[in-house]
């Protein structure tokens, strides 16, 4: 039981660290209808911006933590104007290459300057909490909390506010949203802002937490944090939440009945099966186009 | 549209090779999914170079090394060595890092009868190929039986645990032969799991690792992705400090220290060379990589540069560049050099002592010497 | 109110306004017909800054926006319900109508507003949750001009506000376009029902691939031969 | 004996009934109109009857068969073809391959005898063509076979449409507000066109629109649909002066000079 | 099959010949033969992903999961089985195993695959391919993680070359065709298919099947020419590349796919010795390109329409909006 719930909770936090990535992928999504395959790369960035704010520029980790997604906001800015802006009339496809042509950027440029070996991340102070023969760390909490908190915010920003309505309406109908007196430049900038800082967000505290970073610590994480959000209902916040648990559960559940070896394989045929009952994810609905 | 790949341009800061130079080729994952290694190769590489030419080179020529990237796969390491014996004429080659791709390397060497050392690829299978296919490390076996018999004899371990990297056939071989022998040696395994390269959770994993209850743990993987296991076994899951974790030749790297930070200390892994042995090679190799790079070598940067001094030292005895001669020359190699004695068996794998280190205080100890 | 001179719009190569001029009077409704394709919409999108334009100018009550950034214009007081309706298909119809009036800060200004649009378009109401996507086609109609409304312009534009609905509901938002010029909005009507158009609007302007090829009072147009052979499709009526 | 015949055909979305006990019949060769205020249901009809949707209870009976549960493909290959409220073209293709594509469940050469080309891919190829570009002659786009779908002018494309739904050899057509967007002068020369294809294909015709100027023109019997019911049915003289379908649908007519 | 379309037949298979001839005397050494054979796989590999994902309009990314069946196959044929065969026969017997088994695997993927739409799509297919690299990875058979070899080396360029102009003559055939026209339609218009007749279903599983089948043949041919199959080499990153390939030449042109394969083989060549420099090079070219031309190389036209296609298209004044086909 105790091994159970040990593992359960090993999986939730594994599941907290996909959603934490998961959650501006899939706002990006929702509101460009780009799959962003840098985004991963801008979790790794945001994670050296963090590495080199604290050991560089000696900063506090919550000062490291803000001035990393102030960095990546700024990035994402500059990489859509650049890189997606002249692409918006372009077949999706083309700014889907583009956005893995960046990805090969980033994970290949820090390899070029900063060298693929791994870095360590200062750790926080470690606190183990033991509740019912189960240990819990404080950075694990932190994690799931800020994956919470940053769920319900952004979900609140992008459903109740007027950004958010006018970041849905330029999601939806670029032209229309323009009649509406949306700027949708400005709206665009501030969705790559966002999601690129929450990307920093994930990748300061996910390194903190593993202690570690590395050119390619993106990759992986990325690609999970695509599938928990595709699982969820890609561009819909609080599916890359469940989504990301969902993913880091079953991965641990897995591992621990001792299939180890086919993890991957494991979460993925749970994702296939998922999408087999439910084709737009579990959030999603699979609406027929109405003709 | 067939046109042929006209040669490419040599990177900047690397100099051409001109009319009587000794080339030498390199094949590298200098991108791609094990880039850290090969950038430590070809790192040891350069050094060795630069020192060569600068007491004059060898046979009187110049040596200048040329790497070619493999993006870490099989198919570009085929076209790298194909490129490096066509277009550049090299007289042999260093690479590459990982077995599965020298596997794929080898074939288009052994045709050409152009030499192929490899540093760091320990399958047995590599040197397999023919015989003009070489190593500097030692092969897997060797090294998973060295501490299946530490964990049975000097530790006096009876259940241990396995955790391997599933991507890796290095990994995975060592988990092999410590597992044959160590319950030829009485012992039983009570735990086997494994992992991915690229892996930053293995709370899962160690949880189901700690509650077997293992006397050991053997994680024959790369220094990378041990820190954090070490570290997270030590910190998250709370593993009892009388368990010990082993590992291989895979651990060593300053970065391991860095990554685990004290979580390290008191857990053992086998290695090609201690830098507390006091043997001159080492020192003098220490020293240079420092002053040149800035930093402390692993074993990829050594083995890389015992590598190149195989085929450098091969062509001074052989007096010719010849694939034929030069191939005999290295086969009879005997070379003090930084991994410790190299001496080739009729396998053309060196038969080398392994050392035994024990972390203490972040720092590698030497433990005891293993001798084949 | 707006002044458009000599207006030239090119689509790559082609030259879809051939330098047309129009003037649309304060409190009037002009209309402007045409055959399809003789670039009816693009004047429309022009003026509202969706489209730009090659040359010429467009100035609204004095300010010339031919330049300016469609948001700036719509904030200026220029409302469009484009072609084809364009509602934003995954959003409820409320949150379609506050849309409307993403500019305007007046709560309770709004809330009158949106209950307008109610009281003229009444199946919005009863669909107030619906996705958007999935109203019928006259539906999405009402709430495409119910969304122009709720930004409360001085000049409407509306492409095409009859197509697809049923008679009984093109009367309606004829007399509602009416209504709404009663009640001050000045309007810039496209139409292909030229028989309806003509009879509510003040002023016309019809079209031909890119020119304005007549011009002059509505009533005087709807009636003239030319124009009930060419657009009315001879002597129709039910 | 009709053609086709429903019963009691219901649809419901979530909470909303689209269409509440749908029921009409079509004889062989009749032209019928089916109109209604805006959001009775129409479309969701002809979505039932196409295979689009699934209806939630009812039947359907075409040809003296139940058609409910199969495929729009199935269905369409059994001879019922249709247009849409919103032009579906393959826009990105040329005029001439859009008709071609309806052609397909007539071609009998395998995907053998189009890889290795033999003698029957290229008479039937050949035929293909022949075919499609007899009926774009039909439908006056020959001219512009070789143009992209989307680069037609809106009243062009709505008769490849149709041009496209009747290569589909079809016995039954149905037609989703066809006039929709075209001005009176292209209405009535729609309104020719369909009266010819209904003699010269041998068709039987179920059309929605909503100009009554088409509708009044050209059907033999219409059908009334409001809040997915059917509330009238009659001929044209009957339906106009109907009081629940002025009131519902027609409202009064308003002199323009 | 008409005469221009001969011609373009017989110049290619000559052209194979010829390259062939200078490989043999030398005047092609062999690594020159290394790259055109590499580029001959890609063309294998990027035509029948342009066939899934152009054509049809099915966003697969899940090739390399198919090339790995096919290699592995094709290797267990040619080294695991002792058939006392000759060698040219037993590769045919070996590239045709591999070629079905993967088809078998695309007509499994295609099935359960066929309710999911664009980024869905995707993602199931890379799930897909990457559980089939997974499996490989723990069968120990075929060598698990530390792959196989041993594998003969039958491909020569020759031999890659007449497969990938098979590849293409089968690809473009089967487009000019009826069945190649049903599944153009799914990709323009998949409700408005259904309403011409077209089983949407029998045909979307048809372009995974054949598609597959190529991929499975490439995956042979890499096999047996680098003599190693390792799970690895069929990672998602093999599958992303070749789907480079095919946006990059234009989806849905197949002329666009080969020169797509062509260049984006020889770019990596020529950096290779760029080193850590290279990726970020390339990254930055694919880029550019993407910038400078969205609608990739050759749009969805062929280079030479006139010889490659029956239907001659009047290309003007359209803005191309392939890849619309990825929206969910
Ligand atoms: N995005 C575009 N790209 C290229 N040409 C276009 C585009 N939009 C419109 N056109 C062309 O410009 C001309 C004018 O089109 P416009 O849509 O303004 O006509 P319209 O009068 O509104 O027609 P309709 O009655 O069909 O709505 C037409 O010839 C049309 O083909
Ligand atoms: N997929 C769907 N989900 C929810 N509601 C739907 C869906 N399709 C149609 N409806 C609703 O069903 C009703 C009937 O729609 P339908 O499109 O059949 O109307 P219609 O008679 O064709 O109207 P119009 O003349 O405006 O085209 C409408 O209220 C519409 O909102
Ligand atoms: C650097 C490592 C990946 C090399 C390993 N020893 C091997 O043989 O594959
Ligand atoms: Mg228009
Ligand atoms: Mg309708």
């Amino acid at each position: 039981m105790a091994e159970f719930l040990q593992q359960l909770i090993n999986g939730i936090s594994l599941g907290s660290v996909y959603a934490l990535v998961a959650l501006g992928y899939t706002m990006v999504y929702g509101i460009v209808r780009l799959i962003n395959f840098a985004h991963g790369d801008v979790y790794m960035l945001g994670a050296f911006a963090g590495y080199f704010a604290i050991r560089t520029f000696k900063l506090p980790f919550f000062a490291a933590l803000i001035a990393s997604m102030a960095v990546c906001a700024i990035l994402g800015v500059v990489m859509e104007r650049i890189a997606y802006k002249p692409l918006r009339n372009a077949p999706r496809v083309a700014a889907l290459m583009t956005a893995v042509g960046l990805s090969m950027f980033y994970q290949n440029f820090t390899i070029y300057r900063i060298g693929a070996q791994p870095k360590a991340f200062p750790k926080m102070a470690q606190v183990n909490w033991q509740v019912m023969g189960v240990t819990i760390s404080n950075s694990q909490v932190l994690i799931l909390g800020t994956a919470v908190a940053l769920m319900i915010i952004l979900h609140f920003v992008v459903q109740h506010t007027k950004m958010g309505k006018a970041m849905r309406a330029v999601s939806l109908d670029r032209d229309a949203a323009m009649l509406m007196g949306i700027n949708v430049d400005n709206t665009i900038s501030f969705t790559f802002a966002i999601g690129s800082a929450l990307a920093a967000a994930g990748g300061v505290l996910v390194g903190q937490y593993y202690g570690v970073v590395q050119p390619l610590m993106g990759a992986l994480p990325g690609l999970k944090a695509f599938v928990a959000a595709v699982l969820g209902g890609i561009g819909i916040i609080p599916g890359a939440m469940i989504g990301g648990l969902i993913l880091g559960v079953a991965e641990a559940g897995v591992s621990a009945i001792g299939f180890s070896t086919y993890r991957d394989a494991v979460a993925f045929a749970i994702l296939i099966l998922i999408l087999i009952v439910k084709p737009a994810g579990i959030l999603g609905k699979n609406v027929r186009e109405k003709v | 549209g067939t046109k042929p790949a006209e040669p490419a341009a040599p990177a900047a800061g690397e100099q051409p090779a001109a009319e009587g130079d000794i080339i030498i080729g390199g094949i590298l994952p200098m991108t791609g999914a094990i880039a850290t290694f090969g950038q430590s190769s070809k790192k040891g590489v350069d050094l060795l170079v630069e020192q060569v030419n600068a007491q004059g080179g060898v046979l009187g020529r110049k040596v200048v090394f040329v790497a070619e990237d493999t993006k870490s796969t099989q198919a570009d390491s085929a076209t790298a060595i194909q490129k490096l014996i066509q277009q550049d004429k090299v007289v042999a080659v260093v690479g590459e890092v990982a077995s599965s791709n020298s596997l794929a390397a080898g074939p288009i060497a052994q045709d050409a009868k152009v030499p192929m050392v490899s540093g760091s690829s320990t399958n047995p299978a590599v040197t397999e190929v023919g015989d003009y296919i070489f190593r500097a490390a030692f092969i897997d076996p060797f090294q998973g039986a060295v501490m299946a018999n530490f964990a049975s004899k000097d530790l006096k371990a009876v259940k241990a645990a396995i955790m391997t990297d599933a991507n890796s056939d290095y990994s995975i071989g060592l988990g092999n032969v410590f597992k044959e022998v160590f319950t030829a040696n009485g012992g039983s395994i009570v735990s086997e799991v494994s992992f991915v390269s690229g892996d930053t959770d293995f709370n899962t994993i160690l949880t189901t690792v700690k509650n077997a209850k293992p006397d050991v743990v053997f994680v024959p993987s790369y220094y990378d992705t041990v820190g954090l296991i070490l570290n997270q076994a030590k910190n998250n899951v709370g593993f009892p400090a009388e368990v010990k974790f082993l590992g291989g030749d895979g651990w060593d790297s300053p970065a391991l220290f860095e990554l685990a930070g004290d979580a390290a200390d008191g857990h053992y892994f086998s290695n090609h060379y201690s830098p507390d042995v006091d043997s001159p090679e080492v020192k003098a190799f220490i020293d240079a990589y420092q002053a040149k790079y800035n930093e402390v070598p692993d074993a990829l940067a050594a083995l890389a540069y015992d590598a190149a001094n195989m085929i450098l030292k091969g062509i001074e005895k052989a007096g010719t560049t010849e694939g034929p001669a030069l191939r005999d020359a290295i086969a009879a190699i005997e070379l003090n050099a930084v991994t410790g004695k190299i001496k080739l068996n009729e396998k053309r794998d060196p038969v080398k002592s392994a050392v035994v280190i024990i972390v203490e205080d972040q720092k590698q100890k030497y433990f005891t010497t293993v001798n084949p | 109110m707006l002044k458009v001179n000599d207006l030239n719009v090119y689509y790559g190569g082609i030259h879809a306004i051939k330098g047309i001029s129009l003037e649309v009077e304060e409190g009037q409704i002009v209309t402007l017909i045409g055959a399809n394709g003789a670039g009816k919409t693009t004047i429309l999108r022009t003026i509202s800054g969706l489209n730009k334009a090659k040359s010429g100018t467009i100035a609204f009550k004095n300010t010339e926006i031919q330049s300016m950034a469609a948001q700036n214009i719509m904030a200026m007081g220029i409302s469009q319900v484009p072609e084809g309706r364009r509602i934003f298909s995954a959003m409820t119809v409320l949150e379609n109508l506050q849309l409307g009036a993403y500019l305007r800060k007046d709560k309770a200004g709004i809330k009158k507003d949106m209950e307008r649009v109610f009281d003229k378009f009444p199946r919005l109401l009863e669909r107030i949750k619906q996705q958007a996507g999935t109203l019928s086609g006259g539906e999405q109609q009402m709430l495409a001009m119910g969304r122009a409304l709720m930004a409360r312009p001085k000049l409407l534009l509306l492409d095409e506000p009859s197509m697809g609905l049923a008679p009984l509901l093109v009367q309606a938002i004829f007399s509602t376009i009416k209504e709404l010029n009663q009640e001050g909005t000045t309007i810039l009507l496209v139409e292909q029902n030229a028989h309806m158009a003509l009879s509510i609007a003040h002023q016309a302007y019809v079209l031909e691939t890119g020119r304005i090829v007549l011009s002059g009072d509505a009533k005087e147009l709807a009636c003239s031969p030319e124009i009930s052979e060419a657009y009315l499709g001879g002597s129709v009526g039910h | 004996m009709p053609i086709l015949e429903t019963k009691q055909l219901i649809k419901t979305f979530g909470g909303l009934t689209a269409v509440n006990g749908f029921e009409i019949y079509l004889n062989k060769g009749e032209l019928i109109g089916l109109i209604g205020p805006n959001g009775a249901g129409k479309t969701t009809a002809f979505n039932m009857l196409t295979g689009v949707y699934q209806p939630t209870s009812g039947e359907i009976n075409f040809l003296d068969a139940s058609i409910v549960g199969q495929y729009p493909y199935e269905i369409t290959q059994k001879g019922i073809a249709r247009t849409f409220q919103n032009i579906r073209l393959f826009k990105d293709l040329s005029v001439i391959d859009n008709v071609k594509i309806a052609y397909h469940q007539n071609v009998s050469y395998s995907v053998l005898d189009s890889i290795l080309q033999t003698k029957k891919y290229r008479q039937e190829e050949k035929k293909i063509t022949e075919k499609a570009l007899e009926f774009l002659k039909i439908f006056k786009l020959d001219h512009k076979s070789q143009e992209y779908a989307k680069n037609l002018p809106y009243g062009e494309q709505r008769r490849l449409e149709i041009a496209r739904a009747l290569a589909t050899k079809p016995k039954l057509v149905l037609l989703d507000e066809p006039a929709a967007g075209m001005n009176p002068q292209e209405t009535q020369e729609l309104l020719g066109l369909i009266k010819w294809i209904r003699e010269y294909f041998d068709l039987t015709i179920l059309l929605i629109e909503h100009d009554m100027s088409l509708v009044m023109n050209v059907c033999e019997r219409i059908y009334v649909l409001d809040y997915g019911k059917i509330i009238a049915h009659g001929t044209p003289q009957e339906i106009k002066s109907n009081p629940r379908v002025i009131e519902a649908y027609l409202g009064e007519e308003v002199p323009v000079c | 099959m008409d005469k221009k379309r001969l011609i373009v037949v017989v110049g290619a298979i000559a052209l194979g010949i010829i390259l062939q001839l200078l490989i043999w005397n030398g005047v092609l050494n062999a690594y020159y033969a290394q790259v055109l054979t590499m580029m001959s796989i890609f063309i294998i590999m990027a035509t029948s992903l342009n066939l899934i994902n152009g054509i049809t309009g099915q966003f697969s990314l899940g090739h390399a999961g198919f090339a790995a069946v096919g290699g592995y196959f094709s290797a267990i044929i040619t080294t695991r089985l002792q058939l006392p065969l000759p060698a040219p026969i037993l590769f045919t017997v070996s590239l045709l195993v591999g070629g079905c088994v993967a088809a078998l695997a695309g007509f499994l993927i295609g099935l359960p695959t066929l309710r999911l739409k664009g980024d869905y799509l995707a993602i199931a297919t890379l799930g897909f391919g990457e559980i089939i690299r997974v499996l490989f990875l723990n069968w120990k058979y075929v060598g698990a993680a530390a792959g196989m070899w041993g594998i003969p080396g039958y491909t020569n360029f020759l031999w890659a070359y007449m497969l990938a102009v098979l590849t293409v003559v089968y690809i473009v055939h089967f487009m000019n065709s009826s069945h190649g026209r049903a599944c153009i339609s799914i990709r323009e218009d998949e409700i408005a298919a259904e309403t011409m007749g077209i089983n949407t279903t029998k045909y979307k599983v048809m372009a995974f099947t054949f598609g597959a089948f190529f991929a499975g043949v490439g995956g042979a041919v890499l096999g047996h020419l680098i003599r190693l199959l390792h799970p690895a080499t069929f990672s998602m990153t093999f599958s992303v590349e070749i789907l480079l390939m095919v946006v990059l030449g234009g989806l849905g042109s197949i002329t666009g796919s080969i020169s797509a394969a062509i260049l984006l083989t020889f770019v990596s060549e020529a950096l290779r010795r760029f080193n850590e420099l290279r990726m970020v090079i390339y990254a930055l070219m694919l880029i550019g390109i993407m910038l400078f031309r969205p609608q990739g190389l050759f749009g969805r036209k062929e280079f030479s329409l006139d010889l490659l296609t029956n239907s001659k298209l009047n290309f003007k004044s359209s803005k191309n909006r392939g890849g619309e086909h990825a929206d969910s």
